[in-house]
């Protein structure tokens, strides 16, 4: 069934033997890796979060370096020491997290590095326009090359992270996680133009927690787990479940409907009413209207930068000018500080674990407890009490297997996932009324993933109110009980009832294809 | 006659204070140990001054000498006093100014050694100190004859305005000492004064900047009173084709590197604070350790200008006649001349007289 | 996923070699620098390094010497907690000095009230100067180096004319303040010394920011605002306000130290230029990594180290200033992150290898 | 005040800001490289001063004001690659290699001063020589133009020449553009494919060399003399003035022309009886006003879209 052995050098394009890297903190990321691979092939590398995918991806663009081990390029022996030697070698990467400079221009950001010159010496600027835009225009790529970074969402970042390996004429292309910011639409688009480059004869290594993408498009998938390699795989002889079964090691849920139950009262909790915000002379919200009950997953569905975002942060408190009110278990929150809306019953998973929801230099210990650090228990009359900190931190660590090694460990050196339960763990620790998830399991994998899933539905069991904005269509009508679709800062379309919906129908009120009226929407309030 | 201010014989710059002659001390056995405290050399001013007398005496067989450089930090100077004294040295010279409470707090807890203080402000009578000051007013009444003459002259660099002017390091009464003198006889003289102050002591571009600026309202000469800093003057007098006066020793000398900045220095109105610190310790070879203290001025030959090749070539004789009787007037004490230090009152006036525009 | 402490190369273990090896390395440079300039370098090696001891009051010079650093080092190492390159540290120690002198020419109280009149005016008005950039900063994003710059040569102005139109020594020649009044001076604690319980304030106030920093709410919150202000304020802490209590403090410590300084080793106020201290607290703030116990010692070793050189300068014929090259050597290395690095790598590489 | 009025309005008045402007724009030039690819060099006053010191040494030994300023430049070069190579190479805070570093100048400097002439204050003593003052034919002729355009030091048409190469570098090249993609983010510059650390490298040595630049036109013709701590705070301008522009050129150009003006109205008020302490401060409050005005407006209008 291993694909591995067997294959004659020349077949593969790219091939690793034996990669070790240990980080100079004494981590071992990468633990004698071999794997090849073939010229024209998707090439799928999976595993949870922390497996050593990045790393091993960072060695082959030359970002790190291995600690052992060798690099064959076409037959060759190569050693690349920075990125430029991989790029010059014809590799390509969109990592993890966009490596884009927000002041930059579409276009600058595309040539950075590899600019276009006249006479030598000079950056020619317009060459540098018209290439890009001719490139785009070649894989159908629909960006404003003049545009600002800043000024572009989510996915057309994505593209120009791609249009930078395409102009730099990248024969193997490195996805690390692509898709984790993309609309389902967005993603087929994507996958049209992988499966084009691939017939082009570019070979795409592609990274992602979404197994259901991994088997749509991959020609082969490499697992990895600890560090280690466990095998690759051609895609049409290894099943879902197998594949599930060898990155966490053992199966998952299928479904949560089982979990499914009905809270005894089901009272509204929080109250949205005619929230409308203006942000930069430009209408963000507009009458939004909505009501979450006790005991209920209430989801909110749409393109990312539809106002979501807007929304959740101006119920937390993190975004001011709003007009309209919200109301919490009867309280009119809609003027209180950030402290009192939560001392009110507020919690919040925030889209960005790192920016808004941690600080990275900080101890997982002072992170863990940064929303209710002053509570009686974790207090003295003058200081805070350091042990019993210490040990609340611990028990969270345990419950909610965060993979860590002491309360002390500065809460950068874990991986994402990881990081992520330690904002879920502390949300929950606080035990809301109302719990705001955004994007709760982003980039996470799959067994972190459901662990998550099942605290945020264990929550609504315990007659929490919980309000889940996602990306993710399977996350979002996997979990709500009901759930609105935002687009253009309003509310496109609201389901009492989520059997029956498509996700195709969902998309296309997501893209504003279709809108319902306003009492079939009003019914978000009123329900 | 050339007579650079250290070269000057002692016993004429100090001729009131006892009648001195050996200098040559019979205990032929006994060295005697000098340390002289100073924030730093190099200032272009007195301090540099008073290491020329620790030099002069360097040369003594029976004399050995540490030059103690203290640094700009007041709060280290009280140590450096305190480990002088403990040094085993029998003549501490010292004092001035901002040193001054910790050199006479020395001399009180050491009184077997011998202070000299080279620059007094506030003398504290103790048994073991002697301490001079300079008349500094009238040195810049000198200064102001100099060049309130220069400017009315038919001089090549001198023009019809009648304006002069002082650059002055910073605002303070005993930088203003030498102007209150300085504005006295020009607004006697009917000239105009300009006064800037570069409120630093080592900005010489910002001095020569206001330099310009005196130079382009009319005024030929510049009497610099700003340590470094003053080196701008020069400069700006050099660049405008005017006259400048240097401060405290012969600055053509200092300048020997830059013939023609040196070349705008009419004379240099100097304190010779080295000669008196070589009286000092002459006295103590001599075994005739003064006490008390003294004021040395234009009679003592402490003061004065610099009356060289260059002065001589510049100068027409009847203007140099001129300034030598207005020196004799002063030596013998038929001027009274209004010091910043002693009388606020008269300076504020006097400043608002001489610096008032003419009509 | 194998993750292993490493115990030779674990970090405090690391840190302590490393400084250890780089003050060794700096002391060798020294020593070159000293065969190179004067005529008995081993003699004058020895002086440096045990000139302090040799001498209570040389000692007592060290332990003077370094309580303005500790009091400068703590306010900008608050200041720089907020993630903020701000340097107005040096125009407080100006502007409070002047205050400080004012108050301590004025008769009145006795020798408690006094001198804590003259110490906690300064303070607070230090602790609001603070809020100007401070506050510009947190409410305008007006960038603080520019602001801090600014007022610094501001403060150092004013701060003259004042002393020149309202406070000047008739008795004195250049622009200083008339003699402190005897009950404001504060008193020796070592005799024989100018030894103040200013170094029992400072020793107090590095461990009251300590315990504030690192064991109260008020510390943990200004702890998180300054590592991540989107953290601390989605956690609901008021960024602004904590961010603005940060400055207040700093301006505060600024003030204590320059009234303690003033009223320990001066009997009158005779600044005419920005005396340096803060500067030299950035310094001392960076090199003690923020900490206050860190600031503490690098403040007593710097000390140390100037004081020595300053005795060896005295009696040797080396100059003065080669103590800046002593510094400035000590300083680099230190602070050298990357310094032995390749060393500790190679070591972990080996260590983790035998894991795989 | 009419007198002062028709001082200001002079071409002598022009020419004063010009002759002000240069050491400042250098300075806040040399700051501005240095941060734009994310250095920031807060030893420019050092290098100033070594630079100073070493171009009046530099001419005396060779006795030609052009070796001069060569071993002037290659004096701050040495300084710029001291802060890059303990930063890159040895992890220090580039800001506490910075002060380390003036700290070591203004020292420093006086030792050499010392070891050279014997005298700790200034150079006075040696022969050294400066550049000569350059007259531009035509332009010498027009009013206002010949202010600013002739009759100049040397290093002014140096300056005007560096602003302009240095605006096209920043503006027009490759390097430029990488030089400002290191500075705002370095991953995403590394993963570009970019050295970082050459740029970097870079970009210091051209700080150095143009802090060096501002050093030397304080000795060889607006100066021709050095004294101790003569750059008086000028690098620290520079600094101010980068961290005002930024990213923008013409800002940290504009806040550097600013500062000039007013501290060239500063030394025409010095004449006049005031208190001269509170004068001395007019620039300094003129860039605060200027930064609080620029900041209050740019807060009001993010705030109105
Ligand atoms: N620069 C680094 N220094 C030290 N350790 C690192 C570094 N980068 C990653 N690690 C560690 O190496 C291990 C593997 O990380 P890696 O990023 O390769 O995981 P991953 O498979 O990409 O995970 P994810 O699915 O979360 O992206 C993790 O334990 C991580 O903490
Ligand atoms: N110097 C470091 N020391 C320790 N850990 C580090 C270091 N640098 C990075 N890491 C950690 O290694 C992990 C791998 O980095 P990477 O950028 O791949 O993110 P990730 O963990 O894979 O994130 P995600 O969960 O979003 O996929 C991160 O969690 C990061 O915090
Ligand atoms: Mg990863
Ligand atoms: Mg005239």
């Amino acid at each position: 069934m291993s694909a591995k052995g067997g294959i004659p050098l020349e077949d593969s394009i790219l091939r690793l033997e034996n990669i070790t890297k240990v980080y100079s903190n004494g981590v071992v990321a990468n633990k004698d890796i071999s794997v090849d691979f073939r010229k024209g092939e998707i090439h799928s590398i999976v595993g949870e979060n922390g497996a050593g995918k990045s790393t091993l991806m960072k060695i082959l663009f030359g970002i790190e370096q291995p600690s052992a081990g060798k690099l064959y390029l076409r037959g060759e022996e190569r050693q690349f020491h920075n990125s430029l030697e991989a790029i010059d070698a014809g590799i390509g990467m969109v990592h993890q997290h966009f490596m884009l400079i927000p002041t930059f221009t579409v276009a600058e950001s595309i040539v950075l590095g590899m600019e276009p010159r006249k006479s030598m010496l000079f950056l020619n600027k317009k060459a540098a326009v018209a290439k890009t835009r001719t490139i785009a225009e070649q894989y159908n790529f629909d960006v404003d090359v003049t545009k600002k970074i800043s000024e572009l969402s989510v996915g057309a970042k994505q593209k120009v992270e791609i249009l930078k390996t395409l102009y730099r004429n990248a024969e193997i292309i490195i996805l690390d996680e692509p898709t984790s910011v993309l609309t389902p639409q967005e993603t087929e688009i994507l996958f049209d133009e992988l499966d084009k480059f691939k017939k082009l004869g570019h070979t795409i290594l592609f990274i992602s927690h979404k197994l259901g993408e991994v088997k749509q498009i991959s020609d082969r998938i490499t697992i990895m787990r600890n560090g280690e390699s466990r095998g690759t795989f051609n895609n049409a002889e290894i099943t879902m479940e197998e594949l599930t079964a060898r990155i966490i090691g053992r199966d998952l849920i299928s479904s949560y409907d089982e979990k499914k139950h009905d809270w005894p009262e089901m009272t509204p909790v929080l109250k949205v009413e005619k929230l409308c915000l203006i942000q930069k002379g430009q209408k963000r919200l507009e009458n939004i209207s909505f009501t979450v009950k006790r005991g209920e997953i209430f989801g909110i569905a749409g393109v990312q930068g539809n106002g979501q975002d807007e929304l959740i942060r101006a119920i937390a408190g993190l975004t001011g000018h709003v007009g309209g009110t919200i109301t919490l278990d009867g309280t009119d929150i809609s003027k209180l500080s950030i402290k009192k809306r939560r001392e009110t019953g507020i919690a919040y998973v925030p889209e960005d674990r790192m920016s808004d929801g941690t600080a990275g230099e900080a101890s997982l210990g002072d992170n863990i407890i940064s929303t209710y650090f002053d509570r009686p228990s974790l207090n003295g009359p003058f200081f805070m009490r350091g042990r019993r900190i210490n040990t609340e931190a611990r028990r969270l660590i345990k419950e909610y297997s965060i993979k860590a090694e002491s309360p002390s460990q500065k809460i950068q050196s874990l991986s994402g996932g990881n990081i992520q339960k330690v904002v879920v763990a502390r949300e929950h620790n606080t035990n809301p009324k109302c719990m705001l998830a955004e994007q709760p399991t982003h980039g996470i994998d799959i067994g972190s993933a459901e662990f998550i899933h099942l605290r945020l539905i264990e929550m609504r069991n315990a007659g929490a109110g919980l309000l889940l904005v996602s990306a993710d269509l399977d996350e979002v009508m996997g979990l709500s009980d009901r759930l609105i679709v935002m687009y253009d800062g309003k509310i496109a379309a609201y389901f009492s009832d989520i059997k029956g919906l498509t996700r195709n129908e969902l998309g296309y009120y997501m893209l504003g294809v279709k809108q319902q009226t306003p009492e079939e929407i009003g019914g978000a309030l009123h329900d | 006659t050339t007579a650079p201010a250290t070269e000057e014989p002692p016993a004429e710059a100090t001729a009131a204070a006892e009648q001195t002659e050996a200098t040559e001390a019979p205990a032929a056995e006994k060295i005697y140990k000098v340390a002289v405290l100073v924030p730093f050399i190099g200032d272009q001013s007195y301090f540099d001054s008073v290491n020329a007398g620790r030099l002069a005496v360097e040369d003594y067989p029976n004399v050995e000498t540490t030059l103690i450089e203290m640094g700009e930090d007041k709060s280290k100077w009280e140590s450096y006093y305190l480990d002088a004294c403990e040094g085993g040295y029998d003549l501490i010279v010292g004092g001035n100014n901002d040193a001054e409470e910790y050199f006479y707090a020395a001399a009180k807890q050491y009184p077997d050694q011998k202070f000299f203080n080279f620059d007094y402000v506030n003398h504290v009578e103790l048994p073991n100190v002697f301490a001079v000051t300079y008349n500094t007013p009238e040195l810049g009444y000198v200064a102001g004859t100099a060049a309130s003459l220069i400017t009315q002259s038919s001089m090549p660099k001198a023009n019809a305005e009648k304006i002069v002017g002082i650059v002055v390091g910073m605002d303070f009464p005993a930088m203003n000492d030498f102007v209150s003198g300085f504005c006295q006889i020009c607004y006697e003289n009917g000239v105009q004064v300009l006064i800037g102050y570069p409120e630093s002591f080592t900005d010489s571009a910002k001095a020569k900047e206001i330099a310009l600026n005196m130079y382009a309202q009319g005024a030929d000469v510049v009497w610099q009173v700003a340590g470094g800093a003053g080196l701008g003057v020069f400069e700006a007098a050099a660049e405008a084709d005017k006259y400048a006066f240097g401060v405290d020793s012969d600055q053509t000398i200092a300048l020997s590197g830059q013939p023609n900045l040196a070349a705008t220095i009419v004379t240099s109105f100097y304190k010779d604070c080295g000669a008196s610190v070589k009286y000092a310790v002459d006295m103590l070879i001599a075994g005739t350790y003064p006490t008390g203290a003294k004021t040395l001025g234009i009679k003592e030959g402490a003061v004065g200008l610099i009356q060289n090749q260059q002065y001589i070539d510049m100068v027409p004789q009847e203007i140099r006649d001129q300034i030598d009787a207005q020196v004799a007037k002063v030596a013998a004490g038929e001027v009274t001349v209004i010091s910043a230090l002693a009388d606020d009152a008269a300076w504020q006036d006097i400043k608002a007289k001489a610096t008032a525009p003419l009509n | 996923m194998t993750k292993r402490k490493l115990s030779l190369t674990g970090d405090t273990a690391f840190e302590t070699i490393k400084t250890i090896i780089a003050v060794f390395i700096a002391l060798a440079i020294t020593f070159c620098v000293l065969a190179l300039t004067c005529e008995n370098p081993v003699a004058s090696f020895v002086t440096m390094l045990t000139g302090p001891m040799t001498k209570l009051r040389y000692f007592g010079n060290v332990l003077e010497s370094m309580v303005p650093l500790v009091f400068s080092g703590l306010a900008c190492s608050l200041l720089f907690r907020t993630g903020l390159f701000n340097l107005g540290i040096e125009g407080i120690y100006y502007i409070g000095g002047v205050i400080c002198s004012y108050i301590a020419c004025q008769v009145f109280g006795n020798s408690f009230t006094h001198p804590l009149v003259a110490i906690l005016v300064p303070a607070l008005i230090g602790g609001l100067l603070m809020l100007i950039p401070g506050y510009l900063k947190a409410k305008y994003n007006a960038n603080e180096l520019v602001t801090s710059l600014m007022l610094n040569s501001i403060y150092l102005g004013v701060g003259l004319w004042f002393i020149k139109t309202y406070l000047r020594a008739t008795d004195y020649s250049s622009t200083a303040s008339p003699l402190f009044t005897e009950t404001a001076v504060l008193p020796y604690i070592i005799p024989g010394t100018r030894v103040t319980i200013g170094i029992i304030l400072a020793v107090a106030a590095a461990l009251l920011i300590y315990v504030l920093l690192f064991k109260t709410r008020l510390g943990y919150q200004i702890r998180m605002t300054g590592l991540n202000p989107n953290f601390a304020r989605y956690s609901g802490m008021n960024a602004m306000s904590l961010f603005l209590l940060v400055h207040f403090i700093s301006g505060f410590l600024g003030g204590v130290g320059t009234s303690v300084e003033l009223l320990s080793i001066y009997s009158r106020f005779s600044w005419v230029t920005l005396p340096g201290l803060g500067f030299n607290g950035a310094l001392m703030a960076m090199m003690g990594k923020n900490n206050p116990i860190g600031v503490l010692v690098v403040a007593f070793g710097i000390s140390y180290l100037q004081i020595g050189a300053e005795i060896m300068s005295r009696s040797t014929t080396v100059p003065v200033e080669v103590i800046s090259i002593v510094t400035a050597t000590l300083v680099l290395l230190i602070s050298a992150q990357y310094f032995l690095r390749g060393w500790r790598e190679k070591k972990l590489l080996k260590e983790g290898m035998l894991h795989v | 005040m009419s007198e002062f009025l028709s001082v200001i309005f002079s071409e002598e008045f022009l020419s004063t800001v010009i002759r002000v402007l240069v050491p400042l724009l250098f300075a806040s030039m040399s700051a501005y490289i240095a941060s734009l690819a994310g250095i920031p060099n807060i030893a420019v006053e050092g290098i100033m001063l070594m630079s100073a010191l070493f171009a009046v040494l530099g001419s005396y030994w060779t006795q030609s004001s052009w070796l001069g300023l060569l071993i002037s430049i290659g004096a701050g070069l040495v300084m710029a690659l001291i802060l890059i190579l303990c930063t890159i190479k040895m992890g220090t805070n580039p800001i506490l290699v910075g002060i380390a570093l003036n700290t070591f100048s203004a020292s420093f400097t006086v030792f050499l001063l010392y070891l050279f002439t014997q005298n700790k204050g200034t150079s006075a003593s040696l022969a050294s020589i400066v550049l000569p003052i350059v007259n531009v034919p035509i332009i010498e002729k027009i009013p206002v133009l010949r202010a600013i355009f002739s009759g100049q030091y040397t290093i002014t048409y140096v300056c005007i020449l560096s602003m302009i190469l240095l605006a096209v570098l920043v503006y027009q090249t490759p390097l430029g553009m990488r030089m400002k993609a290191a500075g705002l983010d370095e991953r995403a510059a590394k993963t570009a494919g970019i050295d970082v650390n050459k740029v970097r490298i870079i970009a210091v040595l051209i700080s150095g060399l143009l802090a060096a630049l501002g050093g030397a036109y304080m000795t060889t013709g607006y100066l021709s003399i050095f004294t101790k701590n003569m750059i008086a705070g000028r690098g620290w301008i520079g600094i101010a003035a980068q961290a005002m522009g930024g990213t923008n050129m013409l800002g940290v150009a504009i806040t550097t022309f600013v500062f000039s003006l007013f501290q060239a109205v500063t030394n025409v008020f010095s004449l006049y009886d005031l208190p001269s302490e509170l004068i001395n401060i007019i620039p300094y409050v003129g860039v605060l006003l200027g930064i609080i005005i620029f900041s209050v407006s740019t807060y009001r209008n993010s705030k109105k879209g």
